[in-house]
């Protein structure tokens, strides 16, 4: 068994630099690096460019990188719920690649799986396909969208053991697994680590051999964005 | 005229035995209400969930569990969770029978424009963009002119696009239409409104045949 | 829940027509859908275009097709263990399109996930990318794959429920989850069929959506190929 | 000279600590038995497992849980199942270290010929094509003449190619080679082995720089 297990959160994101290209999982504020954004915010680090859905929200989230000025680009599919987002990118201050959803995810899986590009309907006829190639397949119009490149993936499990193998809960699966090893560096962090063994090779989602680096995190706040219920009768 | 809910209440007429669903923000979230009981649908969410239930009881919320709308759910027995890939794999691969989103502009052409405003609010296509691309059946919810009382229903979309060519079918708060060839086709009138005010409330061509009945709701 | 349940294989396979392309899981012997394989013999459709990454042996798996003729044409990326295979093939009585594992994965994926066709590097350079398109991307060549087109697929699980999720067993799992919603119709069979709501549903490993009809299969045969085992000390 | 387990022996020492494996039919297979017990190592097999233990005991075989030769097999603390897409995404996208591979023909530009053999054998390329064309560093494993004398490092290869300019390292019963630009350069002579022999047996461009060593195994 090769081990992944590394002390914390600062060694994990050990080799982190300005400029770099980070993925970072979650949908919302559901199922994100909680432990790792804190780090870069911490670090310092900036100038960097984030790939990852959406930009959290204003006090949380991606939005603690945004508010420090320490991303120069953000490549999402919906960045809705952030004010502070909104004036960087209309007054310039932030580059904003907006890409649907299911391109950005098929974007990480790609360079997961080592496919240089992919073609989707998604965005056929939109501004999302200009200056792209674009290509028919049996009557249909499709774009060629290339694999993400990125330096580190940060992603967040529910269980992990010290083989790298990650098992997510709900849909705090999200973007995490496709994400893992997409990138040169993965670092995931999970709310419980286990020995080798105690998970069931079966119910695994992700192999230990797309994780570089997995830790143990802690308190985890997991913020929910609507909180929706109803009376009970 | 109809209001959000006759919208949404509407639309879940076109909701059929054996759909799988994906709903959009908004209006669409509120069609799960008005499924009949007695037909099986299943609700998908983009961010990874088949099978989504109701709303959670006060203090059950589990922030690992919510939908692409950000709200806290709960998931029915037979509901599966999924990776974000998957998820489009299921959208794209058009297993998804019937899609239901809002829109800012529809086109007499199927266009669909509802994620820019340039300049002014650009909050992203989301999943809109693969949904609109990928799904054969596309319903659009949404209020028949903006706020300041302008068409939605165009000749052209004047705002950046979302997808070609790809609406269905149009429900509003005056009327049910259909996307042909030729423009929108007249099908139903919400109670109360008639064929005049639904012709001065669109800008593209509207195809009216015959006698159009008034929707049964 | 919608239900996808059927009453037996007969039912499971009602709309099998001769000529037409069927997918089967399994990798060697391991994970074949044994009832479906066994219905199609019964039935005697013929000229079949079988997509499967091995052929059987002699007497199971496809070779039971085999020995009958119905079937026309292999898709497959290994067909080493069986004789009379290897027989039809170089007296030209059967066709065989070989297909590098990988591409032949993907196919089935590409097929159930929308996308008309991929790159891959494998079988660049040799005869597999005859006639097909080619491609550089970041000083690597490619060769473009196009999704598979067919009518059946017919899949072996470990366990179902009546909505049609699937969780499958070990390496019994192999190319099975990628062909549940790559042809028109899909059909599962499942060691253990349960009601709706038992399989957790952060465990599933193909949700129902991509399966058409599930069935409790029965008489599973499980043939070993290779039976390799060591001594106790 | 060698027999296949001193051949696989030798190609054992070439697994790093750290170090995911995939292993071929035949010889590839027997190196698993030879790598060193102090550093971690993890096999996988493109049918859907990584973390490969020994065979099972007899009587505990599972006719589910087997290796791409479709031996049956068991699995050490760690492993994962997963199905055949993922499973060469791994290969794919290089997150496999090192591919110990057989042959029928290695060419001196690094081209491989292992499975067709026209109008006789059809065994069918299986993963193999997949993995050569993806792995950044594969090994040989193979005898470096076949069964009627002749070598099997050729200038070129004369049998359908499996890829094209992939093998880095060839592990014989005669030699260790390194694939170059130059051709086969000669690392290492089996014991017992001259040199004279290695380019007797070589029909490739052989490159003999300086004291050749015997291999230590």
């Amino acid at each position: 068994m090769i081990k992944k297990t590394v002390a914390d959160v600062s060694t994990a994101l050990k080799g982190v630099e300005d400029g770099m290209t980070i993925m970072l999982g979650g949908f919302g504020l559901c199922g994100i690096p909680e432990n790792a954004i804190s780090e870069l915010v911490r670090l310092g680090v900036k100038d960097l460019t984030c790939i990852s859905n959406n930009a959290g929200v204003d006090d949380f989230g991606l939005g603690l990188l945004l508010q420090k000025r320490q991303i120069n680009k953000m490549i999402s599919s919906y960045v809705g719920e952030n004010e502070e987002f909104e004036r960087q990118m209309l007054s310039g201050e932030l580059e904003v690649e907006l890409t649907p959803q299911g391109t950005l995810a098929e974007k990480c899986r790609a360079a997961q799986a080592g496919f240089p590009a992919f073609y989707t309907p998604a965005g056929y006829g939109t501004e999302v396909s200009m200056g792209k190639e674009t290509r028919e397949f049996n009557g249909k119009m499709y774009v060629l969208e290339e694999a993400f490149k990125a330096d580190f993936s940060l992603v967040k499990a529910w269980k992990g053991d010290e083989a790298g193998n990650l098992i997510f809960k709900g849909t705090a699966r999200n973007f995490n697994p496709s994400m893992c090893g997409a990138a040169k560096i993965t670092v995931a962090e999970v709310e419980e680590l286990v020995p080798a063994g105690e998970l069931d090779p079966n119910e695994i989602h992700i192999p230990g051999i797309f994780v570089s680096r997995i830790f143990q995190g802690k308190d985890y706040e997991k913020r929910i964005e609507q909180r929706t219920v109803r009376k009970r009768n | 005229m109809l209001d959000k809910n006759g919208i949404a209440k509407r639309i879940a007429k076109e909701v059929k035995d054996g759909y799988y669903v994906n709903l959009g923000i908004g209006i669409p979230t509120l069609v799960a209400n008005f499924v009949r009981d007695d037909i099986s649908v299943e609700f998908q969410s983009e961010n990874g969930v088949l099978g989504m239930g109701p709303f959670p009881f006060e203090g059950e919320e589990d922030a690992d569990i919510i939908n692409a709308g950000k709200q806290t759910i709960t998931t029915l027995p037979g509901a599966s969770f999924f990776d974000s890939a998957l998820s489009f794999g299921m959208i794209r691969g058009q297993h998804v029978d019937l899609t239901i989103l809002g829109a800012m502009e529809v086109a007499e052409n199927g266009d669909i424009a509802n994620w820019k405003i340039p300049g002014k609010m650009v909050k992203g296509m989301g999943g809109a963009m693969d949904l609109v691309a990928s799904a054969e059946n596309i319903i659009v919810a949404m209020m028949h002119t903006n706020r300041a009382g302008e068409s939605k229903l165009l000749k052209r979309c004047t705002l950046p696009l979302t997808g070609v060519q790809c609406v269905k079918k149009i429900v509003t708060n005056l009327a049910v239409l259909e996307v042909t060839p030729e423009g929108f086709k007249l099908l139903e009138r919400a109670p109360g409104v008639s064929v005049e005010d639904i012709k001065q409330a669109t800008e593209g061509s509207l195809i009216v045949e015959g006698n159009i009945p008034e929707m049964q709701l």
